[in-house]
């Protein structure tokens, strides 16, 4: 309904299938490469060089195969990925959430200028700085583990879960948490019976974004694991060989890391916009 | 059901170097219902806060019943609030809403949780709306839930935060008239901070007013409107507001006068006795008070046996059961309540004319010197921004 | 040696606040991964009373053929109880992550591939010298062909050798029978000598056919006479060391790309008139004649393109006829064939092949359970009848002269490469690795920085941004900067 | 709710001079006892873990910044003051990488950016179909830069290309491949972010957008905005603060990350692609200076921080630091 109301001064057609068309354009855009990619993945090695480029041809799985049932598989490396991902979105979400709302709701003159350190702290660049965390991961033996690669990425989520998470508070009254309070609760469950059920959707789409993240990275990932604990993107650069790249294998990693992320991603795409929102609450 | 006092209670902002509440000493007694009122920023909400436990007083003792709750956490205060956004849980349904503090602060079985909840939503007719979410119901409802939550925890005190303040005028009539009845149903102590002085008067068991972090007057509705402590309290009590005008005490002929001060454009004669009981000398500057409605007009002078001014007609504001005159009098406006009947035209010039018993006079620093005589005096407790002094 | 340890002790706890974490938490957790002796130039070899750990890590570059011996270790596993766990990753990738294990001593990975100039050089002193441990298990070392042996097992000079020669791609020249079979003889009479690529062509012929089959063959038999890696990329560099070397040009001043083994102080070469002539040579080659692609490809770009039957020559790494001789990947599997590179007009030296070998060895701060398991594990990889395996499935070169020596194996050299079981022996790779034939890099630890200079370079002179002179100039500049 | 929007006790614990009626002092709770708020108790751990992982890295950072460090024949570092940054300013490629950052990510953040509310004001427009397009837009971001890399990789190579292909089709590139022109190869590095990245921006700005109450909309449409006026005056302002979020997540991203231009161009052609983040990576995980690189790092931290703050300061008006 809010969206009709929206009237502007151009022709009714256009206002009607002007975005629709823009839309369209940037559905192209986006889906070319990614359907070229699929597309690929399915081609024999000579068919996806030939040029002008085909769309017509005999289908292989064997990449598919390959990955799965091959000699090296990369099943460990997906499951390490979701590993990672996921215990790195709930250890952000998680710091994030309690964090965000003590940030949210401090009353401090500072408030400022530790609100900017906490983000600034993911501007370090991670090429010289995992340097140092190198050291200090092999003496805390943390190297090659899932829980030292979460707590790696989590160095990059945590800044941007506290902020995303902090945003959501400021939206949520604060007279909802007085009123608990005079209740007859205490901070903590104002905190967590008031305030936490409100901001759910905005701690789904924290996590989504800590999980992309996480599943995107590439240099800790490749300093801090070794073989049995490497995740997908790892595993990807790895099909740059010396003597070529296994492009129907690197195609095939592409829709196989792209899947799951995209059926997550539809699931909870509610949760993700509605959850960056949160304008329901605020009355 | 307790009483509540505050003694010597200040709120300072660290930070701001802001003091909120300044030195505000206050009884409510068991069961009365005390309105807190004063214009925005005068440290009203602040002072309930303080009583709520949601605000550490700076300096002072607040105490409900026999303990001193200052270091108290809000929930160990045994205290309910209604908030001026009502503040209900959103992702809970009304029966939880109401439920929740007794679900979170007693240990009362589900059923009895249940038992109560039903009661309160009975009292205040929401019984149907029990499994509703709050967004889905109007204002006027999600005000009834937020009593509800109040008076289902059979508290020591309610605490109202200008609890009306989001509802169309209609509503808050009908709203002022609902808490007034369950409070005294109920008969529990109970604060109530409005910015609106017509909901105080209509309200309240007494009245306390607040202006820039000090306590200004307490005292009964009626009290506090016929005998206001300072010039603040005349001004801000009554709608419209009280008639002033700055004068000074000269003397002609003998006889003591006022005049206004800026243009003498009003000239008052004031009897012996007057200069007398309120020690006038001249030179004194005092502010000259009148209310509305004992202001009288006329076309002509010759309509009053005492003394007249003329002044000029600007509005005419017919509220039906009467017509409000606006007056220019020298430079400052005047206000009289006058029959439906009588109705001058604008611009027109006329005569006002208000008796000695209906003055008020106020001195240099605000306080008041005198206030209109009724004929049934009534006792007055006054208690000044000073306290003592 | 017991100073060794305390210098890198001083490192972790100059990093401040982080050493007071580490160095706790390391006493805690019972010392992290140091161990054994390390570093130090005697070779002490676990004792008998060892037993041997029965798993290890190895971290290789990604390659064949380690991918292949990756499908075989369950052999070695059975016959020694050891399990291997493989981390694989490109050059560069492997390089930092065995980089910062070395240098940091965690002892993460065992056994490592040892790229010679990107860990070799930099990093030998965290790599176990192994002559005794040749000499206790009767290793058979002297047979692993004398290139190998110099390029990437020793470093110092002083005949400590850290790694076994386990691979070696080598950069020759890849051309197309097919075209030089129908267009050969006309060119030959046209251009007025041997058109089809042979090892006494000179650069400079090269170029003359390059441009030939650019104007004379039609476009759908191939489009262009050549085609390089000339990516901002190291592949740009390795193949203009291979050229200038050949015009007699120099990198640093005194180093011909015969001796690895520099001396103390070296200064930066490039500035000599052989050098410049090479890079005017290499511009001309690259801007005027190559296939446009020429600029966004490294090796592999060169090969994919060659496979597609763009390019009727290229310089390249040998290991990729592999990939022209699968006919699902190539368009050219039964026309690819090899010879050495084109001569240079230098005089004073030949170069005609790159040296692109590595070794695996022993990483120095592991206890001397993983060493010894580890030792086992190198010994067995490199051994003659791992090595043929490895050749047989496509993946490796071998480096052992006992291995060219089988029959099998002399048999699969002498045919085409359509046919040929062991595509990784092309015919002129033993007559590349004729130490009069082969150029080679030096073992100088900040070869990878120095590289960098020269194809950053170079690619903007290829890019048309630099004149060849001023890009020499440039070179120089930039290697005294890092020298 | 006017003036209270002050509700923790950090401006102090009571001094209870006057001492009232019956003191209950007993049950002062533990939390308020405590000498910092609740607020800072949720905090704190974040705070710590943040400190522990940023902090000491920047110590070291900081201290080998004034250190050579040099590995063979053995571990060694010597202190060497400025010398690092003395050597920086001196360094062509380092100036280099700084001007080729400044096309890269400003281009990247323009183009992101305008396309980014284009989207988003497009989806929150649309009708139908909403659902649909919002989970297409966003799917380059669920792949790995890496493999992003790779895959444009195989869309611009100059023989196989599909996207050469298409730009031949219409004359164009037929002799220059993309990459290997510095225009069109910078161009193709920020086209492959803006592809993978711009979704980022979209989810930012479509969620503040469907939380601008509809009543600002009707309120301008009363005051008699349409179209294009409504949306500057009435969205945009109120966008601001998603707009700095948005640029300041991208800017930190685009300084630091360089996987996929390592992959396409390696920084070529002619460093015209070095962006800062690639520079460093080579100087420090690739080269091992680590002195050198600490140096060059901090360099990086700084400016992203300036440029945070700017993004922040002048967007934003602050922090975030609301009312």
């Amino acid at each position: 309904m809010s969206k009709a109301n929206q009237s502007t001064a151009l022709p009714k057609s256009v206002r009607r299938y002007g975005p629709l068309a823009v839309l369209g354009l940037v559905a192209v855009w986006t889906l070319v490469p990614l359907f070229w990619m699929f597309l690929s993945s399915l081609k024999i090695r000579r068919s996806m060089f030939e040029f002008p480029p085909t769309i017509i041809f005999e289908p292989t799985l064997r990449y598919y195969q390959d990955m799965f049932l091959g000699a090296n598989p990369v099943t460990p490396f997906l499951t390490n990925s979701v590993i990672v991902a996921l215990g790195t979105a709930v250890l952000s979400v998680g710091l994030g959430t309690i964090g965000g709302y003590g940030l949210s709701r401090l009353d401090l003159r500072g408030k400022k200028p530790l609100a900017f350190w906490i983000i600034s702290t993911r501007m370090a660049p991670i090429v010289v700085v995992v340097i140092p965390l190198f050291y200090i991961y092999n003496a805390l033996n943390l190297l090659n583990t899932h829980i030292g690669l979460i707590i790696a990425h989590t160095t990059f989520n945590l800044p941007f879960a506290i902020w995303l998470m902090r945003s959501f508070f400021d939206e949520v009254p604060v007279a909802l948490e007085e009123a608990a309070l005079i209740d007859g609760a205490t901070k903590w469950q104002a905190f967590r019976k008031v305030s936490l059920p409100l901001v759910l959707p905005g701690m789904g789409a924290t996590a989504i974004i800590a999980i992309v993240f996480s599943w995107n990275d590439f240099i800790f990932a490749l300093i801090f694991t070794n073989n049995a604990t490497q995740t997908m993107p790892v595993a990807a650069s790895q099909l740059v060989t010396q003597t070529g790249t296994l492009w129907g294998q690197v195609m095939a990693t592409g829709v196989v890391i792209l899947l799951p992320m995209v059926t997550f991603g539809v699931i909870v795409k509610r949760y993700l916009v509605s959850g960056l929102t949160m304008g329901a609450v605020k009355q | 059901m307790a009483q509540i006092a505050l003694n010597h209670v200040t709120k300072e902002y660290s930070g701001a170097d802001i003091v909120a509440v300044d030195d505000v000493s206050l009884e409510i007694d068991d069961g009365e219902f005390l309105v807190l009122v004063g214009p925005s920023g005068c440290g009203k909400s602040t002072t309930l806060r303080t009583v709520a436990g949601l605000e550490t007083a700076t300096e002072g003792d607040v105490s409900i019943g026999s303990t001193r709750v200052n270091g108290l956490e809000p929930r160990d205060r045994d205290v309910a609030m209604v908030f001026q956004n009502y503040a209900l849980y959103p992702h809970m349904n009304v029966r939880h809403n109401i439920g929740f503090g007794l679900r979170l602060a007693t240990d009362m079985s589900k059923g009895e949780i249940e038992d109560r909840v039903e009661e309160a939503a009975g009292l205040l007719e929401i019984t149907d709306l029990l499994d509703q979410k709050p967004k889905a119901l109007s204002g006027g409802q999600q005000q009834r839930v937020a009593l509800g939550r109040a008076i289902v925890r059979e508290p020591q005190a309610f605490l109202f935060d200008e609890p009306l303040s989001n509802l169309d005028a209609r509503l808050r009539k009908q709203m002022r008239t609902e808490i007034a009845r369950i409070q005294e149903q109920l008969d529990v102590t109970s604060i109530y901070v409005t910015h609106d002085q017509e909901e105080a008067m209509t309200m309240g068991d007494r009245i306390a007013v607040m202006n820039d972090g000090k306590l200004q007057q307490v005292g009964r509705p009626n009290e506090v409107y016929n005998d206001p402590a300072n010039r603040f309290v005349a001004g801000f009590i009554g709608s419209p507001s009280m008639n002033m005008l700055e004068s000074e005490v000269a003397e002609s002929d003998g006889n003591a006068e006022l005049q206004s001060a800026e243009d003498g454009a009003l000239t008052y004669a004031l009897s012996a006795e007057m200069t007398d009981e309120y020690a006038l000398t001249p030179g004194d500057r005092v502010t000259i008070g009148a209310r509305p409605e004992d202001v009288r007009v006329a076309v002509s002078p010759d309509a009053f046996d005492s003394q007249s001014h003329e002044t000029t007609v600007d509005v005419v504001e017919p509220l039906g059961s009467d017509n409000l005159l606006y007056l220019s009098l020298g430079e400052t406006t005047w206000t009289a309540r006058v029959p439906p009947s009588f109705e001058p035209s604008t611009g027109e010039s006329a005569y006002l004319s208000f008796p000695p018993e209906a003055l008020h006079l106020f001195d240099e620093r605000g306080e008041t010197l005198k206030s209109r005589d009724l004929t049934d005096p009534l006792t007055t407790s006054r208690v000044t921004a000073a306290g003592t002094d | 040696m017991p100073e060794h340890r305390l210098r890198r002790r001083e490192f972790v706890q100059s990093t401040g606040l982080a050493a007071g974490i580490a160095a706790t938490a390391g006493c805690l957790s019972g010392g992290g991964g140091g161990g054994g002796g390390g570093g130090a130039n005697a070779s002490q070899p676990p004792g008998d009373d060892v037993e041997a750990a029965s798993s290890i890590q190895f971290i290789s570059e990604s390659t064949p053929p380690t991918k292949a011996l990756q499908s075989i270790t369950d052999r070695f596993t059975g016959e020694t109880g050891i399990e291997v766990e493989y981390t694989l990753s490109p050059l560069l990738n492997y390089t930092e992550k065995l980089a910062n294990d070395l240098s940091s001593e965690a002892g993460n990975f065992d056994a490592c591939y040892v790229d010679p100039y990107n860990i070799g050089a930099p990093y030998f002193t965290d790599l176990e010298p192994l002559n005794a441990y040749i000499d206790d298990s009767g290793y058979d070392y002297e047979d692993h062909i004398e290139v190998h042996r110099i390029a990437c097992s020793e470093y110092e000079g002083d005949g400590t050798i850290r790694g076994l020669p386990y691979d070696c791609p080598t950069m020759l020249l890849a051309y197309r029978g097919d075209v030089l079979d129908e267009y050969g003889d006309q060119a030959t009479s046209d251009l007025g000598f041997e058109a089809e690529p042979n090892p006494d062509m000179t650069w400079s012929q090269y170029m003359e056919v390059a441009k030939w089959i650019n104007e004379n063959v039609p476009d759908d038999m191939v489009e262009y006479g050549t085609g390089h890696m000339a990516k901002q990329h190291q592949s740009l560099a390795n193949e203009f060391e291979m050229i200038q070397w050949a015009f007699g040009g120099t990198q640093l001043e005194g180093f011909d790309g015969k001796d690895p083994i520099l001396p103390d102080d070296v200064s930066a070469g490039f500035t000599d008139d052989a050098s410049v002539e090479a890079a005017e040579f290499y511009q001309g080659l690259v801007s005027d004649v190559a296939h446009p692609g020429s600029t966004t490809w490294d090796w592999t770009g060169v090969a994919q393109a060659f496979a597609n039957g763009q390019i009727a020559m290229a310089p390249e790494w040998h290991e990729f006829n592999g990939l022209f001789a699968d006919p699902e990947s190539s368009e050219v599997a039964d026309s690819v064939r090899w010879t050495l590179a084109p001569s240079g007009p230098a005089e004073s030296r030949n170069v005609q092949a790159h040296y692109g070998g590595s070794s695996i060895g022993i990483n120095a701060h592991i206890t001397d359970a993983k060493k010894k398991a580890a030792w086992m594990f190198i010994e067995w990889a490199t051994s003659e009848a791992i090595q043929t395996e490895l050749l047989k499935q496509a993946g490796g070169t071998p480096t052992r002269t006992s291995v060219y020596e089988r029959d099998e194996v002399k048999e699969a050299s002498e045919q085409s490469t359509a046919e040929s079981p062991m595509p990784n022996v092309v015919p002129p790779i033993l007559e590349g690795w004729d130490l009069d034939n082969i150029g080679q890099r030096p073992h100088h630890p900040d070869w990878l920085q120095l590289e960098q200079v020269i194809y950053t370079e170079q690619s903007k002179m290829v890019n048309g941004n630099q004149s060849p002179a001023d890009t020499m100039q440039a070179c120089e500049d930039g290697f005294s900067t890092t020298l | 709710m006017v003036e209270h929007q002050h509700t923790t006790e950090i401006s102090g614990v009571p001094t209870d001079a006057y001492v009232g009626e019956e003191p209950d002092d007993m049950e002062e709770s533990i939390l308020e006892s405590l000498p910092i708020s609740f607020e800072m108790v949720l905090l704190a751990p974040s705070i710590i873990t943040l400190a522990v992982l940023s902090i000491i890295p920047l110590v070291v950072m900081i201290s080998l910044s004034f250190m050579e460090v040099s590995f063979t024949p053995i571990e060694e570092q010597i202190f060497v003051g400025v010398e690092n940054y003395v050597d920086m300013t001196n360094d062509g490629n380092f100036w280099d990488a700084w001007k080729a950052t400044a096309v890269y990510v400003g281009g990247s953040l323009s183009l992101q950016l305008g396309l980014g509310i284009l989207i988003s004001v497009m989806l929150h427009r649309v009708i139908v179909g909403e659902n649909v397009f919002t989970s297409i837009v966003i799917m380059p971001m669920m792949i790995a830069p890496v493999v992003v890399g790779l895959l444009w990789q195989f869309m611009l190579d100059p023989t196989f290309g599909l996207y050469t292909y298409l730009m031949n089709q219409i004359g164009l590139f037929i002799d220059q491949p993309i990459l290997g022109d510095p225009n069109s190869a910078m161009a193709a590095v920020i086209l492959m972010d803006t592809w993978q990245w711009t979704p980022l921006i979209v989810l930012i700005i479509l969620a503040r957008l469907k939380s601008i109450p509809q009543h600002l909309y009707e309120a301008a449409q009363v005051d008699g905005a349409t179209g294009f006026t409504q949306f500057r005056y009435v969205t945009l302002p109120l966008l601001k603060p998603a707009i700095a979020i948005a640029l300041l997540l991208r800017s930190m991203d685009l300084m630091r990350y360089f996987a996929k231009v390592f992959i396409t161009t390696g920084g070529g052609p002619s460093n015209t692609t070095k962006i800062i983040g690639l520079y460093l990576y080579e100087q420090a995980l690739r080269f091992f200076n680590l002195g050198y690189g600490s140096a060059a790092g901090l360099v990086l931290l700084a400016v992203t921080v300036l440029m945070g703050l700017a993004f922040v300061e002048t967007i934003m008006g602050g922090a975030g630091d609301d009312e």
